[in-house]
């Protein structure tokens, strides 16, 4: 299918991947899982779940809702903690040749920076993703990605940090007056490239209980419900920043929803949500997008990024 | 059937793959549901003598929106299924005394995980309850490989009047139960837990959390279980379980907040 | 079905409705349309479109584009101007029973006090909504809601116009980064009631032309897509200000979804997007939110206004 | 039917009160469906002499989600319909020379209004055009109802190769037009009244906005219309339409930033 002239590779600041779809953080587990339904090699990349310090049990249960096109998660960021997540699951993905995306989650602005000193060295990573934006921390009123200083403090911390050994993606919460304020802020303070967006904040009550549904009382918004709000926060961002690569993301499940994120100005797209129905999501959203591309006579995914933002063809008629 | 519909599905070879305790997943409401994850039911039983092949049985409660969906499909419509997934119930190598516990349409599985264990040598006993008459799901054929099986409803409309727990602290008291297989509302599975705390009797229970992907991605089915060390996991009840041991899941913790490892 | 027992009547500030399901403003236009489909005066109160000073055209078309569980809308305040809306469609609504709450939109601060001006002496008037959160306006830059200063100085022109003649329910974005911040400012600044939430800014683009599909390039989000949204935001509004009513409203369809914005903490909902889709949704969703409270064993609709704040049950077992 | 499905509802007494220029609209997916608007389509033809009363005949073109989801409904399921909908043609109260001009689809509802026509005594002729063969809809039985058919294809696959609107400033200049009746495209009602710009000759369009609602609640739908003192008023086609004026609408404005009335 792929023709040699097509040239289906993408870049995320410094880091090169061979193709522009990849997981979602939070969405694949640590990879091992989803590799049962395809090769992980085949796709850009594997986007980790953000790891922070220490060990983490997150939120009790319920953790999920579904609604409309969409679902609640209030998952509160369990993890195994850093040390175990760089002794056992990063090895196992560069052992399978994925390239790898580690999402970094912190709870104060240092621990972002000694988490991203824990990664400098690490073999086979391509890039950090620092979610600032994650609202299901006990912390709400923390959430660092809706407040400009602590964003900043946060990139700076870790821009400081890695010095340039890795590329860092940002990634930003929907849930602000001005994304593309944020976006300047942390663009500003070091980030090569930004991820958007992480889950919207909602709730539902179980009208059964007559309480909050989640244990977490609130949750995220992802699924394909929230895509129009991601093209438009893409479609924003690219605008005000044209030359910051974005990793695009929200509801995406086919190729057609990739294409679109691309054409707000994605340079790459994240799956999510949609793997939760579908297991093999990922790689069908892949070649979805690349047939689409190549149909669209385009000759390289950078050709069609940010594509809608070109002038508009002017009145056919006088 | 009471209020459970029976599905009979043709699934091909995969039920060579099918354990007592493995559940399947389903995409339900059709190519432009709303309903964006899928539903988890346990497999009922398995025969690969069918018509076409292997067949699956499945036992569905209509619920909320997508089991009414998945029951108001018509015979020949073709399904979206991921199977088989989780990880069954353990079966003993040497004959045992087992008891089957079954709440609800949690009964399912147990029927096949009876045949199993009566081909095994064990001397298999079963209880289940409900509610009320229409909830208890107890297929004639099922009697057949059970050695006894005892009813009990809530509001005594079939069997005895109670709860499938009542018996079980005599039963353990007189040696008559090595390993207890359990399947139902959690609270039932804990309280079978309690019972059998501080005795040799083993439990194996099959959980049933909320579950958004069913194979290990989402993080949003786990429970509480103690290590060895006695700290705590937060295990996925999708690939960990759904069957666990009862003995180790820290029900007092399930939905609570705080949990620290 | 209604007992004499069950009280189904609520009030936004001094304005009494004898019960709590609505339209939502631009989702029954002026009112006639609907009314095909149910009598008006069977139903809390019609909404109507935001109306302006003068005459409006809106956005060119497309304007509609519809999205999983939603649609984007870019409609841009099409309206006759105040001077016919009073002379043509209020007289209407009043002659057919139906209870009114005028919607008003201004491009500047003192338009919004020359709208609450003509208002105040219209007979058969509940209540003013005051739309302050509309992102469809062409000055985007100056969506009112986003604001705290420019909300306040809404809401201070309004106040002092009316003069407590007429409760004052000022319309809040959700696309902001603390909606209860704002939502204290413009009670502070004299809003009797608050309405939750207008649409979220979205974005579709049409994957065949590659450029944006609205005419106004983005739009709003409604539609059961936003309900957790919704859901979320009324209750953080109720929980920061627990005495102020909420008119609720996002991705309502059904009785058990403005059941669902009653236990968060609104004293009424409005039925906005649903009735497109079904243009007797706004009675349906009233009988059967009626049918649900009585089946609740709650005897009236005060008593469910933000049940789901109540303290959670003690561990049962120790 | 070419690349067209037909289908046939039965919607009982309502056929009644639908004339040519109607449309319904029809809400789709099923019952959790994630199309939350419904979709409209023109009313082809209503007959009230079916087994089970009136039937009413759509023409669909399965396009996106919504049409492919109703052409792949079976015989006797039961949809979701509200008719009949928006302003009909008008028709005239002397017989004319009518020329009726149809664009893929568009086509559908022009065979129901040259029956009227004709009864009527009017003279009618028909141009149908579309980019392929695939795409003209023109069913046998309906040549019956006019006394002449022209077919175009922009690819010449069938019929002549050229636009409808080629024949039309010929028509009109030999005297044998009063009224044309349009449905298609935009860019063919479009055409036809700078075709008829100038001339006495009167242009009923079919128009089709995108429609969120259908019955006048939305303002979704709206079309630039002229007023008489030449201001310009946005007009929704689902009420004040799909039949509108031709010579009033501001085809040039329609899509265009910044007008104000
Ligand atoms: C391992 C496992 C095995 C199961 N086996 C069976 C079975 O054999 N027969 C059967 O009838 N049902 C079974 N269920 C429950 C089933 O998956 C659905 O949850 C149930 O049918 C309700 O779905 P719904 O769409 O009708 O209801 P809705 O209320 O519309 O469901 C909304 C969401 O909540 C989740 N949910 C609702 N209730 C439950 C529940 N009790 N447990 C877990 N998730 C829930 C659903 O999965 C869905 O995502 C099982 C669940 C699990 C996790
Ligand atoms: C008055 C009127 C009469 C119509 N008559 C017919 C008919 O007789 N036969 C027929 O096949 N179709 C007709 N259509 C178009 C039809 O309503 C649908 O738009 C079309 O079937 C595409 O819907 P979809 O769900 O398949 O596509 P999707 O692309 O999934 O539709 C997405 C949304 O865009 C809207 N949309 C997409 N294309 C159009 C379009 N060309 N015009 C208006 N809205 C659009 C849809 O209504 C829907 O809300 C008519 C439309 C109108 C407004
Ligand atoms: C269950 C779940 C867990 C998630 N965990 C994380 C996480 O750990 N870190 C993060 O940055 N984003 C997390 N996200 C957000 C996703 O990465 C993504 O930004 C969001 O879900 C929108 O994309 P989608 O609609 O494709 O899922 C999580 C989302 C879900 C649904
Ligand atoms: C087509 C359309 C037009 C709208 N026009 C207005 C308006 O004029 N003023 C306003 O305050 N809100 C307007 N809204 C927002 C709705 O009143 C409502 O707040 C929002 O749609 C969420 O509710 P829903 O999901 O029930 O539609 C409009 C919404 C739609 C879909
Ligand atoms: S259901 Fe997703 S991890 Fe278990
Ligand atoms: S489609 Fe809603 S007003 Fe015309």
């Amino acid at each position: 299918m792929r023709e040699s002239t097509f040239d289906f590779s993408t870049t995320l600041g410094s880091a090169w991947f061979p193709a522009p779809v990849f997981t979602a953080s939070g969405c694949a587990s640590s990879g091992r899982e989803l590799s049962q339904f395809f090769p992980l090699d085949s796709i850009g990349a594997v986007v980790t779940k953000s790891v922070m310090l220490k060990e983490r049990l997150g939120r009790p249960t319920p953790r999920m809702a579904e609604t409309p096109s969409g679902m609640l998660n209030s998952i509160g960021l369990q993890g195994p903690g850093i040390d175990a997540f760089l002794a056992k699951d990063v090895p196992w993905l560069v052992e399978n040749n994925a390239r790898v995306i580690v999402s970094i989650a912190g709870e104060t602005v240092d621990e972002y920076g000694v988490l991203a000193r824990r990664l400098r060295s690490v073999p086979g990573i391509s890039a950090v993703e620092v979610n600032i934006s994650c609202p299901n921390v006990d912390n709400r009123g923390l959430v660092f990605a809706c407040d400009p200083e602590s964003a900043k403090a946060v990139v700076d911390s870790v821009r400081r940090t890695l010095a340039g050994d890795l590329p860092i993606i940002v990634k930003l919460s929907p849930d602000v007056t001005n994304i593309a304020a944020i976006a300047k802020i942390v663009v500003d303070a070091g980030a090569d490239a930004l991820a958007l967006i992480n889950t919207l904040l909602g709730m539902v009550i179980n009208t059964e209980t007559m309480f909050p549904h989640l244990g977490g009382k609130t949750g995220g918004l992802s699924g394909p419900a929230i895509r129009p709000v991601a093209v438009r926060a893409i479609y924003q961002v690219h605008e005000a920043l044209p030359t910051v690569p974005i990793l695009g993301m929200g509801g995406v499940r086919t190729g057609r929803d990739a294409f679109e994120m691309i054409l707000a100005g994605a340079s790459g797209v994240s799956v999510g949500t949609a793997s939760f129905g579908n297991p093999s999501a990922v790689i069908q959203v892949q070649n979805e997008l690349e047939t689409l591309l190549m149909s669209k006579g385009f000759n390289s995914v950078r050709e069609a990024i940010g594509f809608a933002h070109r002038p508009a063809p002017g009145p056919s008629s006088t | 059937m009471g209020q459970y519909h029976q599905l009979l599905i043709n699934v091909g070879e995969v039920v060579r793959h099918c354990k007592p305790g493995n559940f399947v997943a389903i995409s339900v409401g059709g190519e432009n549901s709303s309903l964006i994850l899928r539903r988890a039911f346990a497999i009922s039983r398995v025969s690969d003598r069918g018509e076409y092949g292997g067949t699956m049985e499945l036992i569905v409660a209509p619920h909320g929106s997508g089991s009414r969906w998945l029951c108001a499909q018509e015979v020949g419509n073709s399904l979206d299924i991921i199977a088989p997934l989780g990880t069954p119930f353990g079966i003993p190598t040497a004959p045992v005394q087992a008891l089957l516990v079954g709440g609800g349409y949690g009964s399912a599985p147990l029927f096949g995980l009876a045949e199993v264990l009566k081909s095994r040598g064990c001397r298999v006993d079963m209880i289940l309850g409900a509610s009320t008459v229409a909830k208890i799901y107890a297929p004639i054929e099922g009697k057949r490989s059970v050695n006894s099986l005892k009813i009990f409803t809530e509001d005594g409309s079939t069997g005895q009047m109670g709860k499938v727990t009542d018996l079980i602290p005599g039963l353990i008291a007189d040696g008559q139960v090595d390993v207890i297989y359990s399947c139902g509302p959690m609270g039932m599975l804990s309280a079978i837990s309690r019972i059998t705390q501080g005795t040799d009797v083993v439990h194996q229970c099959a959980v049933e959390e909320a579950m958004a992907c069913g194979v290990g991605i989402c993080m949003t089915c786990v429970l509480p279980v103690r290590k060895e060390d006695g700290t705590i996991s937060m295990l996925r009840s999708c690939i960990d379980g759904p069957v666990m041991d009862g003995a180790l899941v820290a029900w007092e913790l399930v939905g609570k907040n705080g949990m620290t490892p």
